[in-house]
């Protein structure tokens, strides 16, 4: 997936000479992570720069740049350090267009590696998506695969709206799979029913696609036919995809890592509802992190959401 | 370079006339002709007209609240006469004057004040952003604007604002201190009016001046005396100067006062004695650049019937924003995203169904 | 409210010396709704007094007063302005007990006013109760009268955890209500049933309880019997009391301001469906401000939520 | 007062001992005993050798990440033999050898980067915070203990650190103005190590270094070479009177190099020269004072053997930390709130439901 977003950002850097991109350690070492390995050497350290340690001026510098004129695409270092920037995110780059009705728009991408699961210290692990999502004005991004990484990327970079853009660090590196070389692009806003079923709908995204899979393949040993939805974006989200499968199988697993209360799990629950619920057959069951603190590596199997967890709630959830 | 010889480590403040409008400092004064200097002062009139009107339609109700710039008139009036069409004006919420010099009208601005969005839809104004209320965020706009011109080599110099209040928030040191690596073409102004609110300054900082945190960026930093147009005319030509050779940002605090309220809804005497509200008012930017004007024999005339023309102005331009078109459903939803998605498509929707049943329940 | 809330910190300052109250104009100005009028002057300035305006330095040097033996009730000055202090909310003061396994406590109340319908300016009338409920290791407390506020705030400064204490500023001066002058608490965690009834739960807080009153009339004209329950607390969430009613009643519309989606509006209709699927007898509702800003006050009259409205969605879901 | 002797506006560097040893200050060359300055040399070597023992466990698979301290030895020690036992040390997270000063044992160290909550739960050291990994935000922390010792009229100094490259974010600012603001008894200290991850110092400020951004608030700062023994030490016994008087906060900027990598994971090969990492090995604060003591003819006896026993320890520590009890799945639910809500006890009972259903499968 490293790969992938790269891709997409050499693609767009050299199509493009509004985008730049900058962010802690992004430019001369590409990343922590990799992710903008080798785009300074090739744009230059006009267009991909490392800043000094400061998110909000991160976010906030790149809205500036966004009302006048640039595509900015910035990174924050980890999910734990998006929230210095919170502010800026939901006080003036969501509103900017709405504020000043249409005469400004904020075309930006906010990118940062977002989850746990990978043994790292305190504030590596979190999954902010719920924060993000209730925000109205940005629109929030979680790819599940290299593939979909780079043409959900082209499309966030192209979108005249902010977009924040959640990367799944745990599989950073670890899907392999091909991904054409040419530009291409994923419409943000609609779901991916990733494979189709009869008996549960599972509705997941980023790095626990992965974990649901297998938890499908054990569900279906066990007889369980299992139709299995990547949201892709949790805002706008895709309600029409949702609510088609809740309608046809009429039980609904979500697994997401946050903390369960008011998060992206209890939405798609009030969606089923609104709009699904005379077919329910079980209540829908949210697979999530308790609400604690995401625990450090030792306790970190505790807290994560494996296939057998996610397999043990959709039995549930099928014979209910 | 007036950045040089005014060193804000010693508190040194650069002022050009005295409270009685006289020239202290012959050689750095600017040389202007006397039509110019009349229309600024006529600026500043306009704009003290403008700004009392708005305290009074705020008073009858007719206006939600209302910052008033009473006494800051001098900082705007002569930053207005330097920033070019191009260069950008980036407020936080106290510059009126400043707006209108940039192209905003009266009309929306007052609009905003009467609650509706499209008052920071500014159809004339060139690279103005809205106004700015969460305190110091819109000093990183400025910042990023600043890098965004020098990246598309413009000839654009950008212009942020700020209180001294303002100084105190994270924000406003990441700004500058990105601006400063980054070398941006950006001005920064701390109109430096005594208060936030109830706090004096004292209470906001323990530094000998607000200019002085210009040292922690390395970059240069001014006190300038804000009730002196000549002063700030100066320090503005010499900053935008500055910045359009490509010599990185420079910090202005403009001392100043805030003569009336923090916004309509303040009582200043709670927290501040008159004694200290009259010795400033010997400092009055208006009152001191007509008696530099008189001591010139610049002569304002019909000073009575211009200030009347003036307050037909603000009138005819406050009932057009108060006659403006009916806020409608559409203005809440339409402008969230360059598109509407569906989730507001549908909540839209369903308001209009209950709109339609309390239509028929009448 | 103005009025029970200073007389609970009145209370808390006479008998506890590590009480510190602080923020933009508290001292001397009293605050800008006048809740900390005159504590300055009776228990002096370096109990009660202003600071520099930064949230985050508020916030942050409150935690360190925390967690070296005082108890500090900081004001961010309006819901808008608490987001320069989301980092140090989420990242250290909910954390912080946690992280050291108790070690360090951080018995802080964080309070502000929120909401909207008071023709305020831009960033004066959010309610970002979900932001914070979200966050593991803080309590989230909104009263909805002034008896409620002054009995829970009196809890909220001796509670050794975090709270967040929302102060619904519309009814600050609007609601006139005999407080007893002394001393009493309300506990933290239990909501509140202000009526009984039959057919309808509404769930609500805040400010929002008023306007579900007046609604309530109309529905009980309607023949309608609606049981009301005020939250009191968001965050922990009293499940017991919510499932009770909606096992009576089958039925559920829940009445917020905020944004719906991602809301404490999803939260509860998650509740209702994991623990009284099988009583529901009609589809859960939210009644909430839209997925936008809150507008300007020319339209503040769209998005507020008003009691023509909740009758609305109580008497569809009755009949549903 | 070295706090007026060496301004950082004019970039001065406060320093005792030069590289090769030689005391090139004797006015303020600090009068301790052999025994201080060799227990001193030999914390240092301690922390060195458990530094490098971090770092190869690390490397075994053993330990998740580690933050190497190699090369800022100087600033810890003198720091630990200045702050007392009732003083406050707010760490970021690159202060091994001044946590272990303190009375954090290197068990609870170790235990952390194993993955464990309770290497934060220090159960000898007085009033030391757990590192803190979102940048800046500490320095607030210790503000408000400033605040707090002194409202409680309490003989207590608060020691937090910082990097370099954390001086960039808003709330080191808003720290230090609001300490200013409050004359609290605070110790303010940057290690300026020279790098941020990869990004170097200049590329972080254009201040002409850091101390100076004390000039901003009010305060004294001064730069002291932080891979001096000595001056470091002087820097802090001044800095501890200074506040223990009331005077307020102070800012030291103790000016060293990171000789390791950023962290265990981090490869500096990608962003700095071997040159470069040459040229300041001869600043190394062991190898400096240790030619200082051979020059006054300290002897350290057996060192071989006295590292091995470090060693020893190190090891004895690390062992202790591997074996620590288990995790329970009440260690995730336990600390959350001071009481357990109901909202937990049922997530953690239904987990537990959901083991023993996983147990009967197997
Ligand atoms: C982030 C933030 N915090 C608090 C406020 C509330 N507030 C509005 S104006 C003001 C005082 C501003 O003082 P100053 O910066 O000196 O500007 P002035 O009003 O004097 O022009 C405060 C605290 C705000 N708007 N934004
Ligand atoms: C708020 C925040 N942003 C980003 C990071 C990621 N990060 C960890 S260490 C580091 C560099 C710190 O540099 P410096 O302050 O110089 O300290 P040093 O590591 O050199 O001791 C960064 C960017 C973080 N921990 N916190
Ligand atoms: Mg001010
Ligand atoms: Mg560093």
């Amino acid at each position: 997936m490293v790969q992938a977003i790269n891709n997409a950002f050499d693609i767009k850097l050299a199509e493009d000479k509004t985008v730049v991109m900058f962010g802690e350690d992004v430019g001369v070492e590409g990343g922590v992570f990799r992710v903008t390995e080798g785009l300074q050497k090739k744009y230059g350290v006009q267009r991909v720069f490392d800043t000094p340690i400061a998110e909000s001026a991160i976010v906030g510098t790149g809205l500036g740049m966004a009302m006048s004129g640039l595509r900015p695409v910035v990174e924050l270092q980890f999910d734990g350090f998006t929230y210095p920037a919170f502010n800026q995110i939901i006080s003036n780059v969501s509103r900017m267009h709405n504020r000043t009705r249409g005469r400004f728009k904020a075309p930006m991408v906010i990118r940062f590696p977002y989850g746990g699961a990978i043994n790292a210290i305190e504030h590596h692990s979190e999954s902010p998506e719920a924060l993000y999502a209730h925000i109205p004005g940005i629109k929030v991004v979680v790819p599940s695969t290299p593939y979909d990484a780079k043409g959900l990327m082209i499309s966030a970079i192209e979108t005249d709206d902010p977009v924040i853009f959640m990367e799944p660090k745990r599989i950073y590196r670890a899907i392999k799979q091909e991904v054409p070389e040419e530009k291409f692009s994923i419409p943000i806003g609609k779901a991916k029913v990733l494979k189709e079923g009869t008996d549960v709908t599972v509705i997941a995204f980023g790095a626990l696609i992965r974990e649901c899979q297998k938890a499908i393949v054990m569900a279906e040993e066990a007889g369980i036919s299992v139709e299995l939805i990547d949201l892709r974006t949790i805002y706008p989200i895709d309600r029409e995809t949702i609510v088609n499968s809740i309608k046809k199988t009429g039980r609904v697993v979500i697994v997401a890592e946050a903390s369960e209360s008011f998060s992206v799990g209890s939405e798609l629950m009030a969606i089923a509802n609104e709009e699904a619920f005379l077919s329910l057959e079980a209540p829908p069951k949210r697979v999530m992190g308790f609400d604690t603190i995401v625990p450090l590596a030792q306790g970190e199997p505790y807290y994560m959401v494996f296939p057998d967890r996610i397999f043990y709630e959709i039995e549930k959830t099928a014979k209910y | 370079m007036i950045f040089n010889d005014f060193n804000p480590l010693e508190d040194k403040t650069f002022r050009i006339i005295d409270n009685e409008g006289k020239v202290i400092d012959k050689a750095r004064m600017p040389e202007l002709d006397q039509e110019t200097i009349l229309n600024a002062y006529k600026s500043m009139l306009f704009a003290r007209t403008a700004d009392q009107m708005a305290v009074s339609y705020q008073r009858q109700g007719r206006m939600y609240t209302y910052p008033p710039i009473l006494g800051q008139e001098a900082i705007q009036v002569a930053a207005g006469m330097i920033i070019r069409e191009q260069d950008w004006l980036v407020p936080a919420f106290r510059e009126m004057a400043l707006m209108l010099a940039k192209g905003v009208s009266l009309k929306e601005i007052f609009l905003y004040y009467l609650g509706n969005e499209e008052g920071s839809n500014f159809a004339k104004a060139n690279h103005v952003l809205p106004i700015c209320v969460p305190i110091g965020s819109q000093y990183l706009h400025a910042t990023g604007i600043g890098y965004s011109v020098k990246y598309q080599q413009k000839d654009e110099v950008v212009f942020p604002f700020i209180g001294d209040g303002g100084t105190s928030e994270g924000d406003f040191s990441e700004a500058l201190n990105f601006a400063a690596v980054w070398e941006a073409p950006v001005v920064f102004t701390i109109q430096n009016n005594q208060y936030a609110i109830s706090v004096p300054v004292k209470s906001q900082t323990r530094s000998i001046n607000l200019a002085v945190k210009a040292v922690g960026f390395g970059m240069p930093g001014i006190k300038v005396d804000g009730n002196d147009f000549f002063a700030m005319y100066v320090a503005y030509k010499e900053a935008l100067e500055h910045a359009r050779a490509g010599k990185g940002p420079v910090l202005i605090e403009a001392y100043t006062y805030r003569k009336g309220a923090h916004t309509t809804s303040d009582d200043p005497s709670k927290y501040r004695t008159r004694e200290e509200e009259k010795s400033w008012e010997k400092t009055d930017p208006l009152a001191r650049l007509k008696k530099y004007m008189d001591s010139q024999g610049i002569v304002l005339e019909n000073e009575e019937e211009l200030i009347q023309s003036y307050k037909e102005e603000v009138d005819k331009q406050f009932l057009e924003a108060e006659n403006f078109r009916p806020y409608d459903l559409e203005d809440v939803f339409n402008y969230m995203y360059v598109e509407m998605p569906d989730d507001l498509k549908r909540q839209k929707a369903n308001y209009e169904q209950y709109l339609s049943w309390k239509e028929k329940r009448k």
